[in-house]
């Protein structure tokens, strides 16, 4: 168990060498943050001094030395734009983008598992053909789309909720709501395929044989197997989630990871966006680790 | 199953009859909504092929006088029927041009990604080396690469192009099919008729394209199938956000994000083509289900007991 | 019209497939009293374990439909009553255990938690289950059985998971046990324990005990009375013995007769140089030991068999042979060259000489190709055996030599029988033209009548062809109607070697004769007598 | 069990908390809400509009002020009074009894240590750039006077000090997160990202503002910005898109000092042929737009600069749509062997305004209508600023490059040399009787300073036709109707809260 942790860890660190070199480098390909930062009739020597500030008139692997030096002292530099720690500037976003994630997968877990298994009992059944033809709609749907007619429909018209923003748990019904409608259905679908393979599995056939009750095999016998390949989409659609719901964050002016990500990257502050790809990149690493122990603990079979 | 065990009887396994394609079409007919699906692709298909040659300039042509013009009116032409956008082009020509470069960007992005994932998914499960460690690390990176920037840096050194927005998102698609083309080549390649093939001395590439590909195939379909759908969504997105496709070319995505500012007065700009890349996915979706079941013989009998019956 | 425990009467079931309604029984009845032993006769298809799952509410419906018939237990028919009633009868008052055990446990619960759960079902409190439960390990000889409650399916040999299986279906102390294969999965040793475990515990309980197997000797060794199907039909009835003495219906004489292990012993007649020498091979995986330095000869033409229970290490020996696995250690000389130390290049033109038969021909075909892709691939890896042009008439020939016709050629493997997938396997191994084919459990799928059929044809081809064969087998009575040689393995080890019949008729290692003991013979008087005589140490084993 | 009806509690309670908040806003808080993250609070950098609208003459003050409801006067504000003391000296006389916030008293020393700041090359303090190279000497004459010497002489630096926003001399030379000023508010709550909350100080120097409360807060999306004026969750919402503006009795329209105009690549073939961009400027039916893809208001250009500001001649006529004489210019030019068929490309820049996409399409339609063979690009804004400013890229096609230029300060001083003398950095054009004009306007003071402008304006449009001068754009704003408050041409860079009344 440890010797698998050790190793998963040992990976881990090597992908996340491997993309702060390619963040770096790629990220300076796509130009200078000085035209955008500075004014766009700012003087020659304006912009020499902002270069010279900022360290960007040294050759890029002098620049990458300095950075990965910094990094080993655990400094990951200034934010060009809000003059200060740019792991701070992250870390205030990560923990709002943290709390959207977990909560809404959470919620589509419950959902997608108590749904799916209940449509792949009664298969071809109507509930079945409602949930997926909804989860199927509901995938379909542009996400901006759904959440600008929620936005129309329950805050102004109907004023239930408040438009956006954050505050009180009713802020954060819409975000999550439109985050919702995607994983939703696609872990659903999952749950409802692999329901469906194992309820015709032998041991299910015991317990029918033993004389248990219904709702016990489906949600007891049947669905810790069941769960097993959904863990791996539901690991995929954290991981999503956890690289920031961009539109989401940007329409509900969700002071998230993605929405921070998105301006970071307009406006080529590379501190910034190098520090939100660590931390979100180490929270879905950690998370992958979390579903492989997961998978041990929900199969006995399965030992590292 | 039960069901398994008396398929099972040699007198059971009857050939079916008809050729090959005649039965999938029956079993396609016996499916209605899958028959819609399909019907409705196939006209869809039809304007991504055509549309662009005669519709374009109808498409492209300002016209103020008919701007914002309202749905299911016949004022400014039947190809107005559906309304016209800001700029008074008719948004059925629209959608119709639309079409060509909403494919070609779905269809080169989940082309290339399942290609691409594939390949290296095979090599990734079948060579046991430190080359699928590799592969496998290169898929964590592109996981926790935001494909925002990603979009940024290509669209930013090679300019926003169909081409380049295929590539695009065709990276970010990339581990979605390489983990799941590993994981099946990781069980097929302990089946017995893989060391069957072995043993008469089969290469490994041999054992790889022969044994192992024809069997992973409808899985890496179905995902892809789902993925078209997801890859339509991306490209509205990055159009949202400014980073994808620009005017005056024009998608789907492009047109909905477009018609997102007048979703308050007039709704049809963003509504046709955001019901088309529902109504696409969805037939895309409807058909991935039927073909999930055409595929598992476990549960073809659902389609085809109806023909027995019929 | 006396009252039965439990009668099926007159029970018609039909399931929707590909090629339209299949019968699957058709018109079936039996029935069971206390106490009483009922055996449910029948091959792969022939319908005898439908029955058994209408009256556990097994059957899917759809595609299943029973069209006709009724269950009748304490007068009530079964099929009429709701859900809810049916599932407190069922592990209750009609218990169910079935062929294979690991996949019939759940493997993600301790196999405490599931056998007190079959006790929770009706309304036993969860420590009184548990209670029971570890009662219940003892009594089925589980050892440690405290430990046991708290450990896995996966955690249990074969032997035990049955045990396990056997503890979990009694717990209520039903009044009818159905046993669908119990043993067929076990090896022999195992397979006597666990049937005198069921007898044992049948006269404790007074249960009556339903079981439905294909095999002739489980039959002859526990069953009061027989049932025999055949296509969906009951074709026979009457007590053990009276069926296999008098077997009035054709199809009763014609299974009796494939029964192995009844011709003429071969008498090695090879001799020269040995075709294939292994010498002290040893193979480790990390710590264990799979092969513990084996060594013997083969002839040219000659068939040496390899037999022992499962985790002798006798696959391991076949797939080390044919490098599918890397050998620690010894050698193994192919005509006076070691092919362990071959090179790829080397071993590529000696895969032409050593082809390989599959336990399972439905899992070394590969479904999606046809017949004549199969067959054909060899020429394709070895383009020099064989021009292309030539390949459409060898394929015919080939499938008319393994006695199937050359019209299969366009069909795939899912629209054959077990019986004709293991032909075409063979055909395939003969399209190479080899001097030894490796057959690793390559008739142990199959049903008796299939089984007899297949080694006639292999036999065929050694006469014909002058093929040498290593087969490999844990069914003693097949061997002996095969082999030349035989070389009994047990736990890496070789135990001993010898002509088939210094095995058969004079074994000197006491576990060559422990196997040979264990083994059921088809005829009820031949096994009440050898009961008799081992009653004493079979009971000393559990 | 238990915990469980706990956590529960807590939930319904905090959800409750929602409605009460909204209750418990004072009568005299407002929440204003805007489109782009304010992330920085630098005083120094309170010329960036996302800046300004929060901190500018609410946190921080300036020396003088522009009246821009008084026909762009200059008033003053932390100085009295100013004059010349010399060609390159001015004076300034500092209002007294003026505090900072954090107590501490302004005087002069504060306004020599604000200006060496703006100007130091330790921090990118935007200020220092509407300076250009000139070089700023400020020396104290007594504690409420102040004299700052410019080199060379400088006649406009009362505007600039409109500009520059005075912190006290304690403030380091580095960026601020906290900023000190002598404005009506002081910052009392900053998340970023979230909300920046200014509330009203005691002890400013002038009147007492009626907002005592200002929440600002961020929404990128103007349709949600709108609704939440709408539903009472803000009060002003600024530039809102005109799609959004759909409530006359609560959307007012303002000019917003940006003026929309396409910049030729004069020194490019056929761009560098007068009848080519004639025919540009003929080509455009200018008045189609307003009204339809522009709101309402949206003025005609004719100069890159608000009419407003000083020296802009009224007599300039705006190009006459003509798409037959722009085909005939066309056909002349090409009779002289100027390339005309040559593939122009129109670059745009997306997120620009609402509705770029749609204005540069019709823009694109009028243009192949009128006879030019022209591509349309977008580019997002690191990319075109690539194009839009010198260095040009080498080997590029014949631009045209649709850009907005804001000019709210009342003179030309701040736009004309980077858009048309020879080494202006957005300048397609070398032109020496222009670079003249400008280098003579600049210096020159008064009457004779507008009239040069004038000058300068009228041989740009008329002999040069420099470029295509398209629109003085407006934007909307979304006001409460509990407010009484007018949005003016300033709302584009600064958001006064003392001019809010309650009604």
């Amino acid at each position: 168990m440890l010797r698998f942790v050790r190793q998963r860890v040992t990976a881990s660190l090597i992908s996340l060498v491997g993309l702060i070199v390619l963040v770096f480098f790629l990220s300076r390909l796509t130009g200078d943050p000085t035209n955008l930062f500075l004014p766009i009739d700012a003087s020659d020597q304006m912009r020499e001094q902002f270069r010279q500030l900022h360290g960007l008139n040294d050759p890029l692997i002098v620049q990458f030395g300095r950075y990965v030096w910094d990094l080993l002292h655990l400094d990951f530099g200034e934010s060009i734009r809000q003059a200060r720690p740019a792991i701070n500037v992250v870390l205030q976003a990560f923990v709002w983008t943290f709390q959207l994630a977990v909560i809404t997968m959470v919620l589509v877990t419950l959902a997608a598992v108590v749904c799916g298994s209940l449509a792949a009992f009664n298969a071809g059944g109507l509930f079945d053909r409602f949930v997926s033809l909804l989860s199927l709609i509901g995938a379909a749907a542009p996400d901006f789309w759904v959440a600008i007619v929620a936005i129309t429909l329950l805050a102004v018209k109907l004023s239930w909720l408040p438009t956006s923003g954050t505050g009180t748990l009713w802020h954060w019904i819409m975000p999550i709501g439109v985050l919702f409608i995607r994983p939703f259905g696609l872990i659903l679908q999952v749950v409802r395929g692999s329901m469906l393979s194992t309820l015709g599995s032998a041991y299910v056939k015991t317990a029918r044989a033993k004389g248990v009750r219904t709702k016990s095999i489906i949600f007891v016998h049947t669905l810790r197997n069941a769960l097993l390949p959904v863990i791996t989409v539901i690991g995929d659609q954290a991981a999503s989630l956890l690289n920031g719901a961009v539109v989401v964050e940007t329409i509900f002016g969700f002071p998230g990871v993605g929405k921070l990500m998105i301006d970071s990257i307009l406006q080529r502050d590379f501190n910034v966006i190098l520090a939100a790809i660590m931390v979100t990149a180490l929270a879905i690493f950690v998370m992958n680790i979390l579903i492989d122990l997961g998978y041990a603990l929900l199969d006995p079979r399965i030992r590292y | 199953m039960l069901s398994t065990e008396i398929v099972g009887t040699p007198e059971a396994i009857a050939v079916p009859r008809g050729t090959a394609a005649t039965r999938v079409l029956r079993m396609l007919y016996r499916d209605k909504l899958a028959l819609c699906a399909g019907i409705f692709l196939l006209i869809v298909i039809t304007c991504a092929l055509f549309g662009p040659y005669l519709l374009n300039d109808i498409a492209t042509r300002p016209n103020l006088r008919a701007r914002n013009a309202p749905p299911f009116s016949l004022a400014h032409g039947w190809l107005a029927v559906l309304g016209a956008d800001a700029l008074g082009r008719p948004l059925l020509a629209r959608i119709i041009v639309a079409s060509q470069n909403t494919m070609a960007v779905a269809c080169g992005a989940v082309a290339c990604s399942a290609l691409v994932g594939a390949v290296l998914g095979l090599v990734a499960g079948y060579s046991r080396g430190r080359g699928g460690q590799i592969i496998m690390r290169l898929a964590d990176i592109i996981m926790s690469f935001p494909s925002l920037l990603l979009a940024v840096i290509v669209l930013y050194m090679l300019a926003p192009s169909v081409g380049n927005l295929i590539v695009v998102l065709a990276i970010t698609r990339i581990p979605v099919y390489l983990r799941t083309t590993r994981a099946e080549v990781l069980e097929i390649r302990e089946r017995m008729f893989v060391q069957a093939a072995t043993v008469m001395g089969a290469s490994r590439m041999r054992i790889v394209l022969r044994h192992i590909l024809p069997i992973v195939i409808p899985t890496i379909v179905t995902i892809a199938t789902l993925d078209f759908a997801f890859v339509m969504l991306a490209e509205s997105s990055l159009s949202f956000l400014g980073i994808g496709i620009q005017p005056p070319q024009i998608t789907w995505g492009l047109m909905v994000s477009q018609g997102r500012s007048y979703l308050a007065n007039a709704w049809w700009l963003a509504f046709w083509p955001g019901l088309a890349i529902i109504l696409t996915t969805l037939s895309l979706n409807l058909l991935s289900n039927w073909m999930r079941v055409v595929l598992d013989p476990v549960q073809r009998w659902r389609l085809e007991m109806r023909k027995t019956e019929a | 019209m006396s009252e039965h425990l439990i009668e099926v009467r007159d029970l018609v079931v039909r399931f929707h497939t590909a090629a339209g309604p299949v019968t699957a029984v058709d018109g079936v009845s039996w029935y069971l009293d206390r106490g009483e032993t009922l055996a449910i006769l029948g091959e792969s298809g022939s319908g005898k374990s439908v029955s058994a799952s209408a009256v556990m509410d097994l059957i899917d419906i759809p595609p299943g439909e029973i069209a006709r018939g009724s269950v009748l237990f304490e007068g009530r028919d079964l099929l009429k009553l709701s859900r809810e009633e049916r599932r407190r009868i069922h592990g209750k008052r009609i218990a169910m255990i079935f062929q294979d055990p690991l996949a019939h446990l759940n493997p993600t619960y301790s196999v405490g938690w599931q056998i007190s759960e079959m006790m929770t079902a009706h309304g036993i409190s969860r420590a009184a289950a548990g209670q029971r439960a570890l009662e219940l390990l003892r009594r089925v000889g589980i050892p440690d059985p405290e430990g046991a409650l708290g450990r896995y399916p996966h955690q249990f040999s074969g032997g035990q998971r049955q045990r396990l299986m056997i503890a979990m279906a009694l717990a209520m102390k039903p009044d009818i046990l159905i046993a669908d294969e119990p043993t067929t999965a076990l090896d022999v040793t195992v397979q006597a324990e666990v049937l005198a475990l069921l007898k044992e515990l049948q006269k404790e309980t007074g249960m009556g005990l339903l079981l439905i197997t294909h095999d002739l000797g489980v039959v002859a060794e526990v069953a009061d009375r027989v049932v025999v199907m055949n296509a969906g039909k009951v074709v026979e009835t009457g007590t053990a013995r009276d069926v296999y003495h008098n077997p009035a219906h054709p199809y009763t004489r014609r299974l009796i007769g494939a029964a192995p292990g009844k011709g003429a012993m071969h008498e090695p007649v090879a001799t020269g140089e040995p075709l294939l020498r292994i010498e002290n091979l040893t193979k480790s995986y990390g710590a264990v030991e799979a092969l513990k330095g084996i060594s013997f000869d083969l002839l040219p033409g000659e068939t040496v068999a390899v037999v022992g229970e499962s985790g002798s290490g006798k696959s391991t020996l076949a797939r080390t042979l044919l490098r599918l696995e890397d050998a620690s250690g010894g050698r193994a000389l192919w005509k006076g060259r070691d092919l362990l130390a071959m090179s790829t290049r080397d071993m590529f033109a000696l895969r032409r000489q050593i082809q390989m038969v599959f336990q399972d021909p439905s899992q070394s075909l590969n479904p999606r190709m046809s017949v004549f892709q199969l067959i054909s691939e060899a020429w394709a890896i070895h383009p020099d055996i064989l021009p292309k042009a030539r390949w459409r008439e060898r394929v015919a020939e080939l499938l008319t030599q393994v006695g199937l016709s050359p019209d299969h050629a366009r069909r795939y493997p899912h629209q054959f029988s077990g019986g004709q997938r293991q032909r075409i396997a063979i055909a395939r191994a003969l399209a190479l033209e080899p001097d030894l084919i490796v057959c690793d459990e390559a008739v142990s799928a199959l049903d008796v009548s299939i089984q007899a059929q297949v080694i006639a044809l292999l036999d065929q081809l050694r006469r014909d062809l002058g093929i040498a064969f290593l087969f490999i087998a844990h069914d003693l009575p097949v061997v002996r109607d095969f082999a030349d040689h035989v070389v009994v393995m047990q736990g890496g080890r070789l135990v001993e070697k010898g002509t088939v019949r210094q095995i058969f008729d004079t074994p000197k290692e006491p576990y060559t004769r422990a196997l040979l003991a264990a083994g059921l013979d088809p005829d009820p008087d031949v096994q009440a007598s050898r009961r008799k005589t081992r009653a004493a140490p079979a009971l000393a084993l559990l | 069990m238990k915990q469980a009806k706990q956590l529960a509690g807590i939930a319904f309670v905090s959800m409750l908390a929602w409605s009460g908040a909204a209750m418990a806003q004072g009568k005299s808080d407002v929440t204003i809400v805007l489109g782009e993250q304010t992330d920085l609070l630098e005083p120094c950098m309170a010329t960036r509009s996302n800046i300004g609208r929060v901190i500018l003459q609410n946190i921080s003050e300036t020396l003088t002020e522009i009246d821009v409801r008084n026909n762009s006067t200059l008033k003053p504000r932390l100085a009295t009074s100013w004059e010349q003391v010399d060609p390159t000296t001015w004076r300034f006389h500092l209002r007294q009894n003026v505090t900072f916030s954090d107590g501490s008293t302004f005087d002069a020393e504060d306004v020599k240590h604000s200006i060496e700041r703006s100007m130091s090359s330790k921090i990118t303090c935007e200020t220092s750039r509407y300076f250009g190279d000139t070089k700023i000497t400020p020396s104290v004459v007594d504690d409420h006077t102040i004299d700052i010497k410019t080199d060379p002489a400088e006649p406009v630096l009362p505007l600039l000090m409109s500009l520059l926003t005075i912190v006290p001399s304690e403030t380091p030379v580095e960026f601020t997160r906290n900023p000190i000023g002598t404005g009506p508010y002081k910052l009392a709550e900053w998340t970023p990202g979230q909300r920046i909350v200014l509330t009203q100080r005691d002890g400013y120097w002038g009147d007492k503002p009626a907002v005592a409360k200002a929440t600002y807060v961020f929404r990128s999306d103007s349709a949600v910005r709108a609704a939440m004026v709408k539903t009472g969750e803000a009060d002003i919402a600024p530039a809102i898109s005109a799609e959004d503006a759909t409530d006359k009795s609560i959307d007012f329209s303002y000019p917003n000092s940006e003026t929309l105009y396409i910049r030729p690549d004069d020194s490019m073939p056929p761009l560098n042929d007068k009848r080519v961009r004639k025919a540009l400027n003929m080509a455009i039916d200018r008045q189609s737009f307003i009204g339809s893809l522009l709101p309402e208001g949206t003025e005609i250009a004719t100069t890159v600069v608000p009419s407003t500001t000083a020296g802009v001649p009224k007599d300039l006529k705006p190009f006459p749509y003509d798409p037959e004489g722009a085909k005939k210019l066309l056909a002349e030019a090409k009779a002289d062997g100027v390339p005309v068929d040559t593939k122009l490309e129109l670059v745009g820049r997306t997120n620009l305004f609402p509705n770029v996409t749609e204005v540069m399409e019709a823009t694109l339609g009028m243009l192949k209508d009128a006879g030019f063979n022209v591509d349309l690009k977008m580019h997002e804004v690191a990319e075109f600023e690539g194009i839009y400013s010198k260095p040009f890229q080498k080997g590029r096609a014949p631009q045209l490059v649709a850009a907005q230029h804001d000019n709210a300060r009342g003179d030309p001083v701040f736009s004309m040399f980077w858009k048309y003398a020879s080494d202006g950095r957005q300048s397609t054009l070398s032109d020496p009787h222009v670079d003249d004009l400008i280098k003579q306007a600049t210096a020159a003071t008064g009457d004779k300073r507008n009239q040069l402008w004038s000058e300068l304006f009228t041989y740009l449009h008329d002999d040069v036709v420099a470029d295509v001068q398209l629109f003085h754009m407006v934007s909307f704003a979304r006001i409460s109707p509990k407010l009484d408050y007018k949005p003016s041409i300033a709302l584009n860079g600064q958001l006064q809260l003392s001019e809010i009344k309650f009604k």
